[in-house]
């Protein structure tokens, strides 16, 4: 199968008449995803693309249409309210692209989103995509083609570098999830590696990380003890500069962790193969799957 | 966005947060009239958005109005970590008894702002908190409830003994968080919060960040950012919605999302070169946005060669490739030019590259070594 | 707290939401200069803390200041529901396309404030809620999380089709629920939220009740109680802290706890007798709360006996004879008292009785018998 | 045994050095509640009567003595904040005796005290007591004794008043309970009917209600489906004047319900014996308990 999407994935997209939504909701379209409805306030009644059903409200949407999944491309200071809105009216899976919404209204609305039950993937994601099924979000579909191995990244562009790289060698992936990398996200590594690890149709599982923050060593901690299938991982930011001090509390959150020297240590100690740069998936993928 | 010293202190005082009254001047002169009016020792701050500003003797004592003048003048016009002193604040010296830190920042893994206070206040704070870390105490809020009385009565227990002192401690932090709160914040930290010998407690030195996603609806933090503050390429790069870092290499680079970017660098370093900045041009995808990130790099003597490489996603790749053909129109561009493209509209990227002579590389690897070795070349 | 349409308007406003320009004025002569300010015809509307005001003569149209002056001089001195009109309040008369109605409330069963949204708007909307249910849409607001703004509009596309008008009902809905939660209310409601025949949404007419217990911390809104409006012996009552409403009856209760004072008039009736009235003391005993309560019971001259029911609890019993003897010295009170107390401290307020020579009764079946023939035999 | 107080609690009292709370604590200790701690801010290291620990926070309190239940006696403005910080430091059962909190406030903290897993009883109440065991809040301890008979009331004295009448007739009592007339309250008549239902101890249960909204209604239809004991019903307010509207929104939401007229019916249709006076209800509840 795969993970968080697949063939009974119904879309909602909420900001699809708007400049990044409509160009996105026509790709999507045409890579096959069930797109059942669109959302923008005050163009309920009009039709997207001639087919696709617009509604005031994610609650109208859900009611006629049957959507369970939700993809965000409204604007920064109004996408913490799409989130709520979609965990409100019942869709359980919601993918926010948005980026540049203010932290604090994310802080504020997660709590809904959990109470709710629903999964949140971002904001300021690339969506996720199991190739040859449905794609919700931006990634690139034609660099995709189905197959066993799932991947899942902190970064965008750096995203679909690795998943052309493993097209272009004939090895398939199973799903495809971006988290993003804003302070406060729905989902984060452990969330995909979980999914991953229980899914029947992915054999190996790549992750993309980033300096700054110390997800990654939490996630190299649970692949140590959950994870059985194997993991080859990057680490991008090793000849990046420090970043900016957040006053004296930021040092005291984070301490001395972050670097790519000690997320690449983790990794290592957890048995993940680790790639010196992103064209090393495809041969230690290839060896991982060997044994 | 970080506020200075003098700006975050504004809106502390406005939420009713006590501290000893001073005055923000621009000249020795202004500094002089400040002093005056405080009477006694003053201390004369530097306002720059740099640490350890004591420690690089941006922040002095002066006992008269004619040594804070003095001082002021020495103080003003000074470089601290490449950042020039363009405003000090000036403030009465204080009779300090003791100093605790309290810190609210938003905090990743809780996904809550989150208090960090400590007894062993001051400018040592870190040390401390890497060496006794049970010394700094932390209560993550939650935005549904806000803090709530008995947590920041909890919080204050942990800073004095005195309950004339906890309950202005406790009131504090409540204030604290509602500036942290109203203004987006992603940090507010008070360091020192000290107790005067006659029991009083102030807060002494404030540091407040902006989340910069909140400036777009709140103009009036936007009006806060003091441009004069901060490197002149990075104010350049920040207008045209690039995010930008200067380093010392020669390779510039050019591209779409931050972890590619920095995958970039490190493919740089890897080929054997060396990257001559970072410099992310986003996610929707603007040909301006371009013919900035290349006034930018070009403005750097060091770079001997661009390396642009984009993944298309939500960037569509014939916008770049517009806005590059836009920019060697706009100013001669006399640096060799490496094109890696590929993803979202490719074929209409390369079909207008093309147009104009230029040649689009599809693979990051190669377009990496390319770059690389024309640096070397140019040497 | 019932505030006046006017003061609610205030509030209202304040918080931006959209209303016609009007005045308030307590004389005829006020109401011309408001009406020759406002230009057109004006409507002059009764403040009292009463319903069905229009119905009693209370809201009149006035095509002319001159005429709004008569108009005005007959209302103010007007009594509505016992209560005498002080002030009037002259807005300009709307030209009504549509009426809504917009409700909150602070509703039991959800323990969360709760929207009531109708397009039936108007004086007759409690018969729209009665007839047609369906008609009336509801929302409870978790306090945790506001008012959400897909739930505004929900509420607003209940109301509208133009959706320049569900975004502005939407926003005053926002601003209501805000104008709530930042005053403590009970209720705020806004009827009719009209649109007029040129497409705009206004707020036509408002009310608000502030939870008495806000009133304590917040003097802003304590200060816009106005006396004059209220029954005398309630505001006497009130002052004192005592829970009194007049009744018909001749058995003048004194009771601790609503429950118990229910239940003793419903006994004074069981034993056919007829109560004067229904006076909690309320919970914390103060022998000065007595006093009072004995001053209003005295001050009906319809009282024929005065019936004591006291179980004592977190009441001291011995605090309410104590307050029995005080009053009794401080002025003279020629009705027979019959008194039951148990109960905290019963013992020591046995004492205290009968050391000034009065009789307590342990069980309240044998009072209430006993006050109820004192009644009859006093006629 | 008895319900929600019983000889494992110990007691917390929250203003323990009040007017109030100190007269009640006093009278609580001497009818051999287990009373472990008190709690006033700035007042910690203080002993009460020479022998209860007085400490700053709640919190303090739970980790020296192990206090599970806490009861309130602060001043209004106070009380909600200090049912939050019961709630936050663990203790599962809160008796809120404050009076005059304002309704907002109790909004607000509720969720929170769901959330903690904690159960609050009021406020605005009198307590409850297990004569013989604890007594927690304010009902006079010696108008009660130990017996079969649970009691639960919105009302305060009108309680005090009922079990005076079954005690002076020699019908003990498993438990009383006050729940409190205010708007928002954290345990209501159904809540008590079940745990008295529940309750082994427990053979015969009165409930005295009040005119004004439908918990009374509520409570009966639950009786009628859930309380196989006997149940003798009291309603306050019969020749009470009706309540002042609360605008039309308080038309809308109560509708014609909230007589005693209409109590007093849904009590009659759920098989309940309705009390004409307090003095009835020795006759009623000795009658069901013979059958």
């Amino acid at each position: 199968m795969s993970i968080f999407v697949n063939a009974s994935t119904r879309l909602v997209v909420q900001g699809i008449t708007g400049r990044d939504g409509s160009f996105h909701s026509k790709q999507m379209l045409a890579y096959g995803t069930d797109m059942v409805a669109g959302v923008t306030p005050g163009k309920g009644g009009q039709k997207f693309e001639d087919k696709v059903p617009v509604f005031n409200t994610v609650a109208d949407a859900v009611r006629e249409t049957g959507a369970n999944t939700s993809v965000i491309y409204v604007p920064p200071a109004f996408a913490a309210a799409a989130v709520a809105e979609a965990a409100d009216a019942g869709i359980s899976f919601i993918v926010c692209i948005t980026e540049g919404i203010p932290v604090l209204d994310m802080a504020r609305i997660m709590p809904f989103v959990r109470e709710k039950g629903a999964r949140l993937l971002g904001p300021n994601c690339p969506g996720l995509i199991t190739p040859g099924v449905a794609k919700v979000g931006i990634i690139p579909g034609q660099i995709c083609t189905p197959g066993r191995v799932g991947l899942v990244s902190r970064s965008g562009t750096l995203t679909y570098e690795v998943v052309n790289q493993l097209t272009r060698n004939q090895i398939g992936q199973s799903t495809c999830v971006g988290i993003g990398g804003d302070p406060v996200i729905g989902t984060n590594f452990i969330d995909v590696l979980a999914a991953f690890q229980a899914d029947p149709d992915t054999d190996a599982i790549v992750m993309m990380g980033e300096i700054g923050g110390t997800d990654e060593q939490k996630a190299a901690a649970f692949i140590a003890q959950h994870v059985t299938k194997p993991v080859v991982g990057f680490i991008a930011g090793q000849t990046a500069p420090p970043g900016r001090r957040m006053g004296h509390a930021g040092a005291i959150v984070s301490g001395s962790s972050g670097t790519a020297a000690e997320k690449i240590a983790a990794f290592k100690e957890a048995g993940i193969s680790v790639m010196e740069r992103p064209a090393d998936v495809v041969r230690l993928i290839t060896e991982r799957l060997k044994n | 966005m970080n506020l200075h010293e003098y700006q975050a202190r504004e809106l502390l005082k406005a939420a009713g947060v006590p501290m000893l009254d001073g005055g923000v001047a621009a000249t020795a002169d202004e500094v002089h009239a400040i002093a005056s009016r405080i009477g006694g020792t003053v201390v004369v701050k530097a306002q720059v958005h740099a640490g350890g500003r004591g420690k690089a003797g941006g922040v002095k004592l002066a006992k008269t109005p004619a040594e804070a003048k003095e001082v002021a003048a020495r103080i003003l016009g000074m470089t601290i970590k490449g950042l020039v002193v363009q405003k000090v604040l000036v403030v009465p010296a204080a009779d300090i008894a003791s100093e605790s830190y309290v810190g609210l920042i938003m905090d990743r893994e809780s996904q809550r702002p989150l208090f960090m206070v400590s007894s062993a206040g001051g400018i040592d704070i870190e040390e401390v908190a890497a060496k006794t870390p049970e010394k700094i105490h932390r209560l993550a809020v939650d935005p549904r409830f806000g803090l709530m009385p008995h947590q920041s009565l909890g919080l204050a227990l942990k800073l004095y003994q005195d309950f004339n002192q906890v309950r202005a401690a406790a009131r504090m932090m409540e204030q604290l968080y509602s500036v942290f709160m109203a203004n987006g914040a992603s940090l507010a930290e008070i360091n020192p919060l000290a107790t005067t010998s006659d029991g009083k407690v102030l807060a002494l030195d404030a540091k407040i960040s902006i989340d910069d996603n909140e400036l777009d609806r709140r103009p009036d933090l936007a009006a806060l950012r003091d441009e004069s503050a901060e490197e002149p390429s990075e104010v350049t790069a920040r207008k045209a919605n690039l995010t930008f870092i200067k380093l010392d290499g020669n390779v510039g680079c050019v591209v779409n999302g931050a972890g590619l970017a920095m995958a970039t660098m490190d493919l740089v370093k890897y080929y054997g070169g060396d990257p001559a900045n970072f410099l992310d041009i986003g996610g929707s995808s603007n040909p301006e946005k371009v013919v900035n990130a290349l006034k930018i790099i070009t403005a750097d003597p060091s770079v001997k060669v661009i390396l642009f490489n984009i993944f298309g996603g939500i960037t569509r790749t014939d916008d770049v490739a517009n806005g590059i053909v836009t920019a060697t129109r706009q100013f001669k561009v006399d640096l060799p030019i490496v094109i890696r493209l590929t993803g979202t509209n490719e074929k209409e990227a390369v079909k207008i590259l093309e147009g104009v002579g230029m040649k689009a590389l599809n693979d990051m690897d190669e377009a990496v070594k390319q770059a690389v070795a024309l640096a070397k070349g140019a040497k």
